[in-house]
């Protein structure tokens, strides 16, 4: 059987690899799918302690609910993201800094 | 209407009206100011005449002793279980003080009447100037620290925009670095002055007091505060009131300057508009060393004996270095800038030696270097509103173009490298004498303090001398060729006016001594005698 | 070990990797599409926790859905947005990026620290739930129960999903919108 | 009534305003009387006058201010007013034609005010104002000249060296102060004042009212030696002397030669007692070389004015070795006397020098006016001149029937007396006193020969030039006269050859040496007066390669006329080249080694105050300017964090969020 351990591993490791890419990064479209990686890993957490809520089915279903959350925020975020280049004719989130002293 | 207040704040009326009036007048303001000035002049004059000398007006720390005093409760809150916080608008001379003043407004007559220079923002420029008049002004009156520190802090301000706007190439660097070095200073005097508020109660009252001349008394210490005398509380494992001693000291060193706190003042010289140069010079300097006296070694009397060797050390440093660095200039004012830190070496030299003697010669140094400070930069004035240079080394054999003004300029660099009938040799003489014999009364300073002293009078002659010849004798060279020729004319009226009066000043203090002295002698021993009484 | 477990390592494996490759690469289309694969392996590690709904709706939104959308925005906005884009010339662990990797591999610390000390398996609750018999068994079909739950205990969150999925279309619309303002 | 004699002394001089140099000379004129009127007062009535009035007060010490006058000081107020007076005629004409004439009297008068107050005043403190304004007057004087460069560096070196002595002075009068608690001088050197009551114990400098370690008495003495020193240019500081020849010639005899000069001597006069014995003899030691270096150097010398000055030097170093072996009354009665023959020689010299520029204008020649090498024949041009110029050099040397005879004698006497009862070295210093003479005897000799004898030698060169030159106007001829009066014998005594006889000696020798005691006293006179002639004989001879001239030993001579040639030879080769290779090597010393050492001192100075302006700039400035780059770099890195970066935003608040899980997880 795979221990729920192993799942909290995989979900961490891939947490920080979104971490890394969303602070690291200078590209926007990068920093979405580090993003999307963090939720993964949100998700996978949901999913794997879902396996112990057989009647309410708590787990999976806000893992669902997630992931369509995803989808939404990933369509508005893209959305941005392009506006923002039409203004700035960049995409590197360090560099529009229209707002500062 | 007690004569001091009026004193202080008849400036401030005269910026109001300058203030109102419209820029169209413009041309009127500099008479407005000169009146001013003149008036305070009149007053000041007046309390000079006034001024009772006598055992029984000594001042220094018996409050009834000081005249023309005023005293209003000015801020009163009560502070429930705190106590009360009382601090009152409490003004008042001693002999010490009155010589200042006086010396004080006849600085300011004469840097009004250098102020006709000043071409743009003529509305700023003197409502900031009538600022700063009353502040320095108030700095000498003011008996409580409060006021003291509110004054002190009101002449930053001005200052800084008078150099900042009004200066020369470097001004923005100047004036930025004189505002650090002394908003520094004050920073800590703030400090030491909570401090001090929070030891004291007033004996009559029971508050806490800002009141200086309660301050000199330990017994109004409360037992147990920070900086009683009985209690010896520490602050990072040094004595406090030794900390609290060294705090203000370095505050008013910055002023004064003692080297090595000193390197603001060539800037701000030379980068300062030829009135400010006159006010910073003339006074301000010398509120540095009246702080010194008024306060640190008369709050902490038992430090400052303590430590007299290191103030006298300091003193001595400032001699020689400031002295050696003149020698090495090439611009005008920074070489007067860098013999001014010499100056008032002696002043520090005189205060650390605790001798009547010394002390009165410090307070002689300060009232007779205000006058040809002010006379030296005036000076060099002239000859950069002529050709906008004050290389030494550009100008030669200016004795044959302009004969009066190489007459005025020997004769402050004569005065100013102490030649006897002259202010300055009283006031470097007595300092020296001070500072040796304080060996034998007291044993505060070595001999060698004193005789190292002196060689910075031959320094300081060396230096005087070297400019002369490489300026004014010799036969006519400039670096800028016949157009100097042209521009640079000998005196006008108006300089004459303004020269003439600082010459016979500085002669009549050198020729009467009296008349400081006589002053300020009642002050001196009942100072030395709280001294010695601890 | 049993074949479930070699799978899930297998998986787990190619997740881990294929992120791994997709935070490290330079080019933003291989990353793309790199993070293509590490959908799918989630997806495969959803269906090892029997999950299997999850893992197909997985499938169907985020690699039909987001990552097709990704695609279609960077391709469709134009050449010069698709070279300033994919321009990358960071390498993976440089100095301007070192905070940033300690910071990650900082919490990776910290949490795989949390986890061994919570010790996951034996939780209490879980402990419960498998005393009585809440755990899912293996051979469970859950997309009845799922179907039933979104109708019944979780009608309110769906209706605000559904409702927040729709103002999202309708934003994403409005801002995409080429022409007067945007 | 002497009080109102001194104010009118002290107001009239400072009248230095006047345009006319006349009203200064009246000035002058006005307080010689006076002062006469005052000398016959005091002089040798034991009632000292000593008047003061509170000046101010300081602590609770009263200083006052007043005049104090007895034997000395008004000698010194007759000698200088009597001096000013025919300077004062001289420049009226002598400066005539300078557009600054008003400020050559202005500066003169200043000057005379400040020496005559000098030597008046009772205060230790007012003797140091005047004695520095005497130098600063010095000062304006040499630089009159101003556009001439030499002029002022000249008149710097001697402020400045002049500065010295002011500090050995300034401290001295602390030292004084604070051992005794007065500035008085009557107080401190009265038969039994302060000093004289205080004694070295023990390491310990008692006095009446407290104890010093006694290194401050030498200290102390140090300090007046290099006062004096500096003022009576004595050996370590004596080279700003020569150089002061720029100013105008009046000025040099004024005050380089008769009076400033000799106010280092009236110092050490005043405040005698002070010195002990060993200080005395160190005094007699350097008085002594100095009188001897002076004199070898100016053998040599081609400037008219520099040889009187290098003589001046070796003058005063006979006053101060006088001082040193305790011949107060010699060392006095020398000064006056050289005060009026060396004023004397300057005059002559102005004139001389005044008619060699005429003709170097007349001819627009390039010489050097000054230069003895270029005159000649001066004696039939200038015969009034040449009269005037012959008794002060016999002065000078000190041949009989002249003033300078009985001083000088009486000083070299007292020398041999004084090493009588000591030994070794001791002994030196009179028979280097004797040498020295001699050698002022040659090249006095050399001088005047070179002047006024032979015939111009600037003709040899052209001889075409045309000779305008005269004695001069009654400007000139008056002074001169009245110098020269002063030189002869019968002004000081009755008895052209007995010093004791004189009455300024007299009036100071309170202690002994009025009796004719050994030998010596009759000796010495004569050893000295013949072996001089010879030297003035062979040195004429020398200058004037037997030119026959009527000269009033001829019969003595031409007895030796064959000796003579043969003298001249071995003189020639065993003493003057030596005698010149040694001046020229002191004078090198002179030029290199003191010189440079000073020079070498300003140069020290220059680059230490350079070392100090870069520590300044980079060191103290550069700490302030640390500590706001630090400032700086931290508001920086604060901002950083506020810079509109959404990621660093995102860093810090996940750093923040580590920061506590890592602190949960320790703690």
């Amino acid at each position: 059987m795979i221990s729920l351990t192993d799942f909290l591993i995989v979900s961490a490791v891939l947490f920080c690899i979104g971490l890394y890419m969303i602070v690291s990064k200078h590209n926007a479209i990068q920093i979405l799918i580090g993003i999307e990686l963090m939720l993964n890993a949100a998700i996978l957490n949901l999913v794997a302690f879902g396996k112990y809520d057989r009647f309410n089915n708590g787990g999976q279903m806000f893992a669902l609910f997630a992931i369509v959350l995803a989808a939404a925020t990933t369509a508005v975020a893209l959305a941005i993201i392009l506006n923002v280049y039409k203004q700035y004719k960049t995409i590197d989130p360090g560099k529009i800094d229209k707002l500062k002293d | 209407m007690n004569i001091l207040t009026l004193i202080i704040f008849t400036p401030l009326l005269f910026g109001f009206i300058i203030t109102v009036l419209p820029s169209a007048w413009r041309n009127s303001f500099k008479y407005i100011t000169l009146l001013a000035t003149l008036l305070q002049l009149g007053m000041s004059i007046w309390i000079y005449c006034n001024f009772k000398t006598g055992a029984a007006f000594g001042g220094i720390n018996h409050e009834s002793q000081f005249q023309f005093m005023q005293k209003l409760p000015w801020i009163n809150l009560d502070l429930g279980a705190m106590g009360k916080m009382q601090i009152d608008y409490f003004v008042g001379i001693d002999g010490i003080s009155v010589t200042l003043l006086v010396m004080t407004s006849f600085v300011l007559v004469i840097a009004a009447l250098a102020s006709w220079e000043i071409i743009s923002n003529l509305k700023g420029f003197f409502v900031l100037f009538l600022i700063l008049d009353m502040a320095v002004t108030g700095v000498f009156c003011s008996l409580d620290f409060f006021l003291f520190y509110i004054f002190y802090e009101l002449m930053l301000l001005p200052l800084y925009f008078l150099i900042g706007m009004w200066g020369g190439a470097r001004r923005e660097y100047a004036a930025i670095k004189f505002f650090l070095y002394t908003l520094f200073g004050s920073v800590f005097m703030l400090l030491v002055m909570i401090g001090l508020y929070l030891s004291v109660k007033d004996p009559v009252t029971g508050n806490h007091t800002f009141n200086m001349v309660q301050m000199m008394n330990p017994a109004n210490y409360q037992p147990g505060s920070v900086f009683s005398v009985l209690s010896h509380q520490t602050i990072f494992g040094f004595s406090a009131r030794a900390v609290g001693f060294v705090v203000l000291f370095i505050a008013f060193a910055i002023k004064v300057p003692v080297v090595p706190l000193h390197t603001w003042l060539p800037d701000a010289h030379v980068e300062a508009p030829t009135p400010v140069s006159i006010i910073l010079a003339g006074i301000l300097l010398k509120i540095g060393g009246y702080g010194i006296i008024r306060v640190c070694i008369s709050i902490f009397p038992d430090i400052a004996s303590a430590d007299a060797y290191w103030l006298g050390l300091l003193g001595v440093i400032s001699i020689l270095y400031g002295a050696m660095n003149a020698l090495a200039q090439h611009d005008l004012k920074r070489m007067i800038a860098y013999s001014s830190v010499s100056h008032m070496g002696f002043v520090l030299l005189g205060i650390a030696s605790q001798t009547a003697e010394g002390i009165s010669g410090a307070v002689m140094q300060m009232v007779s270097h205000g006058f040809l400070s002010t006379m030296l930069f005036f000076l060099a004035g002239v000859i950069y509103n002529r050709v906008h240079d004050r290389g030494i080394t550009h100008f030669r054999g200016l004795a044959s173009i302009m004969p009066k003004y190489t007459t005025f300029v020997m004769i402050a660099f004569f005065a100013s490298l102490g030649l006897p009938g002259f202010s300055a040799f009283i006031g470097e003489a007595f300092s020296l004498t001070g500072a040796f014999k304080s060996t034998t009364v007291n044993c505060l300073l070595p001999y060698w303090m004193a005789v190292c002293g002196s060689v910075g009078i031959l320094l300081g002659a060396a230096y005087f001398l070297w400019t002369l010849q490489r300026m004014f004798f010799g036969p006519v060279n400039l670096k800028g060729g016949s157009v100097w020729q042209t521009a640079l004319t000998d005196l006008n009226l108006r300089e004459k006016i303004t020269l003439l009066p600082l010459a016979l000043m500085v002669l009549a203090l050198g020729l009467m001594p009296s008349l400081v002295f006589a002053k300020i002698n009642d002050s001196v021993l009942a100072l030395i005698q709280f001294l010695q009484v601890k | 070990m049993n074949l479930a477990q070699m799978l899930f390592y297998v998986m787990s494996f190619i997740a881990l990797a294929s992120a791994v490759f997709v935070a490290a690469t330079k080019n933003l289309v291989r990353s793309i599409f790199m993070f293509f694969i590490t959908l799918f392996a989630l997806a495969g590690l959803y269906v090892l926790a029997l999950a299997d709904f999850v893992a197909v709706t997985q499938i169907v939104i985020y690699v039909g859905g987001i990552l097709v959308l990704i695609l279609f925005a960077f391709m469709l906005s134009g050449r010069e947005t698709l070279n300033a884009m994919a321009l990358q010339q960071k390498q993976f662990i440089s100095i301007g990026k070192l905070p940033a990797f300690l910071l990650a591999a900082l919490f990776l610390i910290v949490l795989l620290n949390m986890i061994i000390k919570v010790d996951a398996n034996n939780l209490e609750w879980v402990k419960k739930s498998i005393e009585s018999k809440n755990d899912i068994p293996v051979n469970a079909a859950m997309t009845e129960d799922i179907g039933v739950g979104l109708m019944t205990r979780y009608l309110l969150p769906f209706e605000a999903i559904s409702i927040l999925l729709m103002l999202a279309l309708v934003g994403a619309a409005h801002l995409s919108r080429k022409g007067r303002g945007a | 009534m002497p009080l109102l004699a001194f104010v009118i002394n002290f107001s009239i001089p400072a009248k230095w305003n006047k345009v006319s140099g006349w009203a200064s000379t009246i000035a002058i004129l006005i307080s010689c009387v006076l002062s006469v009127f005052v000398f016959a007062k005091v002089w040798n009535s034991n009632h000292i006058v000593h008047q003061q009035q509170l000046w101010f007060t300081i602590g609770n010490t009263k200083i006052y201010t007043g005049i104090l006058l007895n034997n000395l000081s008004v000698l010194m107020l007759l000698l200088v007013s009597l001096i000013a007076m025919p300077v004062h005629i001289y420049s009226t004409a002598y400066m005539k034609g300078d557009e600054n004439l008003s400020r050559y009297f202005a500066y003169l008068s200043f000057f005379c005010f400040s020496m005559l107050a000098l030597v008046v005043v009772d205060n230790l403190i007012l003797f140091y104002i005047f004695w520095e304004l005497v130098g600063f007057s010095s000062y304006l004087l040499i630089g009159f000249w101003f556009t001439r460069d030499k002029a002022v560096q000249a008149n710097k070196k001697a402020f400045i060296m002049n500065r010295i002595g002011d500090i050995g002075l300034l401290t001295a009068i602390i030292i004084l102060f604070s051992q005794y608690h007065t500035f008085d001088i009557t107080q401190l050197f009265a038969d039994k004042g302060l000093i004289a009551q205080s004694v070295i114990k023990n390491g310990l400098w008692v006095a009446p009212l407290g104890s010093l370690p006694s290194i401050w008495q030498y200290i102390a003495c140090g300090g007046i030696f290099l006062a004096v020193a500096a003022k009576s240019a004595q050996f370590p500081l004596h080279t700003w002397l020569p150089d002061a020849m720029e100013g105008p010639t009046s000025v040099s005899a004024l005050i380089h030669a008769a009076t400033m000069v000799a106010a280092g001597v009236f110092l050490l006069g005043r405040v005698y007692p002070l010195f002990n014995g060993l200080e005395l003899t160190i005094l007699a030691i350097i008085g002594c070389f100095t009188a001897f270096m002076a004199a070898t150097i100016a053998l040599t010398q081609n400037d008219l004015k520099r040889i009187l000055a290098y003589s001046t030097i070796s003058q005063l170093g006979f006053m101060i070795m006088a001082m040193g072996i305790g011949a107060y009354a010699s060392s006095l009665f020398h000064l006056v006397t050289h005060a009026f023959f060396k004023c004397l020689l300057f005059l002559v010299a102005g004139i001389v020098i005044h008619q060699m520029a005429h003709i170097k204008d007349d001819n627009a020649m390039d010489i050097d006016p000054q230069n003895i090498n270029n005159m000649g024949g001066l004696r039939k041009k200038l015969p009034f001149t040449f009269i005037a110029t012959v008794i002060g050099g016999l002065a000078l040397i000190g041949l009989p029937l002249t003033s300078g005879y009985l001083s000088k004698d009486s000083i070299l006497i007292q020398s041999f007396e004084w090493s009588e009862g000591r030994n070794g070295v001791f002994k030196l210093i009179p028979i280097f006193a004797l040498l020295t003479t001699w050698l002022t005897a040659f090249y006095v000799t050399r001088l005047i020969v070179k002047v006024f004898f032979g015939e111009l030698r600037m003709l040899h060169g052209k001889p075409d030039i045309k000779l305008h030159i005269k004695d001069g106007g009654w400007q000139y001829k008056l002074p001169l006269v009245l110098l020269a009066i002063g030189c002869l014998f019968p002004l000081f005594s009755v008895n052209p050859l007995l010093y004791e006889q004189a009455w300024l000696f007299k009036g100071f020798a309170i202690n002994g040496g009025l009796e004719r005691e050994d030998v010596y006293h009759t000796l010495i006179p004569a050893g000295v007066n013949i072996l001089s002639i010879i030297v003035i004989y062979v040195a004429y001879t020398i200058y004037v390669k037997r030119k026959t001239n009527i000269f009033p030993q001829e019969g003595f001579l031409y007895r030796l006329s064959f000796k003579e040639w043969y003298f001249d030879k071995i003189y020639n080769k065993v003493i003057v080249k030596p005698v010149l290779t040694l001046s020229t090597a002191s004078f090198w010393f002179d030029r290199e080694v003191i010189d440079g050492f000073i020079s070498l001192l300003v140069k020290t100075g220059i680059i230490l105050s350079k070392l100090s302006a870069w520590v300044d700039h980079h060191i103290i400035d550069g700490f302030l300017n640390l500590l706001v780059a630090i400032v700086e770099a931290i508001s920086n890195f604060a901002r950083k964090f506020q810079g509109g970066k959404v990621q660093y935003y995102l860093f810090s608040m996940l750093v923040i969020i580590l920061a506590l899980f890592i602190l949960k997880i320790v703690f």
